[in-house]
């Protein structure tokens, strides 16, 4: 029967799993996780794989394309990058080689590399700790995005990327989201890339949330029922492959859409899931599409400021009675 | 050794790093005490006081400061108001930023000190960059750029050095090594002797005990006078004994509070921190010597300690009793282009 | 009277008098254009400015991070970073340092620096000559984005960027456009940032085209107009900050609308576009938004795949024509 | 210095050289002879031939070698099919990326070229990285990457050398020091002497004229087989004098096809290139080195020369008429985990 685990825990779970079932599977930087007893789950893994785990100098650019080398090479690199905003050093070897090297070699060259990164507004960051770059990599051919909002998903789509996937990807996990709780099969077992889930049944409007936005959403859902308006919340789990039909499918139903994503809002992800819907779902529209993202202006560090610019679950629920007024 | 100066002068690089001592040790209290004060982690400058105070000293108003995300004692060394600093640090309205930057990022223009990056190894380009200004405009104005040892991983912090030798800027690296990397103990670096590498790029650099204010004092009034002559950049690596409270994740107060009588008489501390406290602590060992030195004893000492005690106090409770930013402040400062 | 020139050479103009008005204006890097006559024009720029003109080593993550120093000091740099795809080395000093130190020191201090690239398909570039980053700038804030299509704009915004800017700025210019010839109005003029043009009247149908794409749905314009169905083209001019009202009341009027840029379709340019407009210009439309963008590909080399990436007048006029039928 | 082989083995490097040379001189006629046939820019491997060569002729097929903006040279040099280097250089659907590569980005995967970046310093990074697969995988092969002398510009490289030392990686820094960033001129660094920089970092480092291919060979061999006993990283610089046609944005042929007697008599070649025909050109400096060794002749080697100028002219022939690939090919290998 499924444990309860934090998505930290479920992460090291993954991860030692994968490091024991594939001997390809190696790990550069630190233990996806900073605090709790998830990190004494790592520990445990350092001692048992330690050949395999690279602690690397603050050098992002370097080790991300070392990864993206050991991966051409034969390995099943993960990279934990910490803060997301780190990984900016890095983009230069992610989105310019692990990116492109596939196709650039008509289809002879994997590059099955693994990115994890904390994104978002955790609280206290200041401006260059509280970075979401998930639509630079959502932009970028070649690579895939997974942004999990369980643990079961967490533990399920890391798993994927470290032992099925040919193609690099980007893992996001919300700093705010990696302390919470869950359901985790037994077991192993992988979570499908391009594959969402309906976390919340409805017919009256559809928000389609990512990452840290599932659970705000599944709260505005509440709040909403409890005015007789029931919300459908669809979680694509990853953006990169997209489950377009599952997108489409709510919004047919529901004819009202709001999309969130805890980026910045020009060309941010749901302005990306908006401008699909707004060609693909026009016909079954009967409202404008609401995004409930990040406003423009850099993320500022006192508490009722960065409070203020966080998509919260009232920012959806407000979004959503929008559309039904 | 004494630095080269006014019996005053020297009381008041003592009151400096007391100061930096007094407020840190008010930001660790206010991650343990305030509950949900402090969201966030957070780095302090405690064991490093030296380095910073002796290097600001050598520095003029005019001269530009670039500093880390351990920001918080260059900000009162460069003549920062701690009240203004502890407000930034835990983002009240009356902070240097207006309590946008936060601990990580306490900044203060109107001393030159016009941006904080806590990105490992960022503030060495933008540091290159003020002082290329300086040179263009042909100001006097010496940039000093702190960073740590774990900035040289970093490539920016190589491709900055080259360029500011390439193009002679008037520019100051000044390396703080504590030996660590946050709270982690990791060489990281292949090369033996870090300063290996401006010596390869041809950057002169001179090696200081961080824990020395004298020294670090009289070594930057030499370079930057060299510098403000158009010979730089150069190198330099303060070297200081890691304070254990930075160890690990979260810093603490592993000794408690500083007694300035520790001095004197070590027997107080805690075994275990003891060593640090005996050789490590800069404020310590500088307080020993000043009272040793003509026209100023330990009494003097004491009773600046409690006076700098004071000011701390009424810094942080300044910083507590500030207003928070309203929230709609939020949208603001996005573009200097914009009516905000 | 308005003189003819190239894209590239209005440049090179705009940039040897802004030299020459304001001691605090800078270059770091190449001339801008690369051959032609702008070429020459700039040598001589060189020889009376040389002392404000740097030419760095290959490190574009430091020398960027320079430029944005150098502002925050008291300089207004240009940055020729060159093929766009280069500026990812220096994400980090442009996305994380030159744009949040305004917001971050509570509206004290300004980084009036200008990054010019040279963005998109050019031809034989193969995937690392071929990026369009123009997403990713426009998602940070903080950061002013400007991309001309004409060589009066390109002379007057660059103008704008260095001489009258606080913010940073990064400027585009097609690989394609900087041959193309315009005139070029005689003395010292800006153009406004935030202000976009209708560069073709029309009432059946709004193409909003950005940089490169500008001239191609004039094009397609006229072939649409062939068949009698008049195409109304806006020219945002920058996308940072962006003219939405003249987008508005152009949707408004026609009640369809293409969006066009030569960027990744995901999180891309059209994309961003196109969610505004399905938000606030929902009640005008008549029929889906579509984009025209690149597709989901890395760019590959050969002639005949790289033409069919690319968001041609063709592909523009299909899209247009799709909502009309 | 000749190589210390076989005079069949001798013979074959000469026969790479050169194959190199005119696959090249093909290239620059592709540009110049064909409107719209390449749409770019280019770079070419004329005058580095003895390093690619010398270096291969060291390596097995199972050691990884990564490569630049300026390729060509070292696929065709590890073994890389000539037809199918042109090919890929004018995207045709024969090449060895389908097409989809391109002149910037030829990478053989199958000669364990994985891919190739055109980004200055891209490789040293990826380089790293296999040599860190073989590494954990205990396989026996050695890694090499070529890059030029401006690539020390960029922190990607400080950051990959680092860490290749830190973890003792198999692999070795092959810098090709032209005195050249493409076509310009440009010092561009602080250090007196590139190997300064990886001396710093403790790594090994060895000069050797890019020249003299039987140097290369002699050098490399050994250093090969130290990485394979774990005694890596290793530096290499291999100087060459910088060949006249790569001068401005497009090469070009100065002195028009290289005749193989120029060797022996220099009196054709146009003055103002003569001198790097005769110091800098390592093709006609080991033609006559060749000819005068045992059991090898002039005439043995100008036979070589129009035999290989027949494979090169096929090689040209096969690249122009093989197909271009079909245009919605564009959008396939997006993804390996897609159906294509
Ligand atoms: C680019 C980047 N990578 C990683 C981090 C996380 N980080 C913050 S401080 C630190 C250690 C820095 O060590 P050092 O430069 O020696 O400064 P110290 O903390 O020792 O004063 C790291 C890795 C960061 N802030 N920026
Ligand atoms: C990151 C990056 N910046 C700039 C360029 C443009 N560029 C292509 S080749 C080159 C010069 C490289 O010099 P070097 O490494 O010595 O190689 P060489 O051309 O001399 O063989 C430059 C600057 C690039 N390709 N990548
Ligand atoms: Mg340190
Ligand atoms: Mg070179």
């Amino acid at each position: 029967m499924p444990q309860e685990m934090t998505l930290g825990e479920a992460l090291v779970e993954g991860l030692a799993e994968a490091m024991e079932q594939d001997q390809r599977v190696m790990l550069i930087g630190g233990g996806l996780v900073s605090s709790g007893p998830a990190r004494a789950r790592f520990a445990s893994v350092r001692q048992r794989h330690g050949r395999r785990i690279k602690s690397p100098p603050i050098a992002e650019l370097g080790y991300c394309g070392i990864a993206a080398g050991a991966a051409m090479a034969g390995l099943r690199p993960l990279v934990d990058v910490g803060t997301a905003t780190f990984s900016y050093e890095a983009i230069p070897q992610i989105n310019n080689e692990a990116a492109v090297a596939y196709s650039n070699s008509g289809g002879q060259t994997n590059v099955p590399v693994t990115y994890f990164m904390r994104y978002g507004i955790r609280g206290g960051g200041g401006v260059q700790h509280s970075g979401s770059p998930q639509p630079w990599y959502w932009n970028t051919p070649g690579l895939q995005v997974a942004m999990p909002a369980t643990p079961a998903d967490a533990k399920g789509l890391l798993r994927n990327a470290l032992l099925k996937s040919r193609d690099p990807t980007i893992f996001f996990a919300h700093e705010r989201l990696l302390g919470e709780r869950g359901p985790v099969p037994d077991g192993e077992y992988e979570t499908e890339f391009g594959k969402a889930s309906v976390a919340r049944e409805g017919n009256d409007v559809t928000i389609v949330a990512v990452g840290v936005q599932v659970p705000r959403a599944l709260a505005a859902a509440d709040a909403l029922a409890r005015d007789g308006i029931a919300a459908e919340v669809v979680d694509p789990k990853t953006l990169e492959p997209l489950d377009t039909e599952t997108l489409l499918a709510s919004v047919g139903k529901t004819g009202r859409l709001v999309v969130t994503d805890e980026s910045h809002d020009n060309c941010g992800v749901a302005a990306g899931l908006a401008a699909l819907m707004a060609d693909l779902a026009f016909d079954s529209l009967k409202a404008p599409i609401k995004r409930v993202a990040i406003p423009h202006v850099p993320v500022p560090f006192a508490v009722p400021l960065e409070d203020y610019v966080t998509p919260t679950a009232e920012r959806i629920e407000e979004a959503a009675r929008s559309l039904l007024r | 050794m004494l630095p080269d100066m006014s019996r005053d002068q020297r009381l008041d690089l003592l009151r400096k790093m007391l100061m930096i001592r007094r407020a840190e040790e008010h930001v660790v209290r206010f991650n343990e005490e305030h509950e949900g004060l402090i969201r966030g982690h957070f780095h302090i400058y405690i064991g490093q006081e030296a380095t910073g105070v002796g290097v600001c000293a050598a520095l003029a108003p005019e001269d530009y400061l670039f500093s880390t995300h351990r920001n918080h004692g260059h900000v009162i060394a460069k003549g920062g108001d701690p009240g203004k600093v502890l407000a930034e640090i835990i983002g009240r309205e009356t902070g240097y930023c207006l309590g946008r930057g936060g601990t990580f990022h306490v900044a203060a223009p109107d001393l030159n000190i016009p941006h904080t990056s806590a990105i490992v190894g960022g503030s060495t380009a933008l540091a290159s960059g003020a002082a290329l200004a300086a040179q263009l405009l042909e100001t006097s104005a010496v940039t000093v750029v702190f960073f740590g040892d774990g900035a040289m991983d970093e490539g920016v912090f190589y491709e900055s050095l080259n360029m500011a030798k390439l193009w002679e800027l008037p520019l100051i690296f000044l390396m703080e090594n504590n030996y660590r990397r946050a709270g982690r103990v990791n060489s990281g670096h292949s090369a033996d002797d870090l300063a290996n590498i401006p010596r390869a790029l041809n950057v002169e650099t001179t090696a200081v005990d961080g824990g020395d204010v004298g020294q670090v004092y009289g070594t930057l009034l030499d370079l930057a006078r060299r510098t403000r002559a158009g010979q730089g950049p150069f190198f330099v690596e303060a070297r200081t004994h890691p304070w254990p409270g930075n160890d690990g994740d979260h810093p603490e107060l592993v000794a408690g509070l500083t007694d300035i009588n520790w001095a004197w008489d070590p027997g107080p501390v805690p075994e275990k921190v003891r060593p640090w406290y005996a050789e490590g602590d800069g404020i310590l060992a500088y307080a020993r010597e000043l009272a040793d030195g003509e026209g100023c004893d330990r009494d003097t000492i004491v009773r600046l300690d409690e006076e700098v005690r004071r000011e701390a106090d009424a810094a942080a409770q300044f910083a507590l009793t500030s207003p928070l930013p309203a929230p709609e402040a939020a949208l603001h400062y996005a573009y200097a282009g914009r009516s905000d």
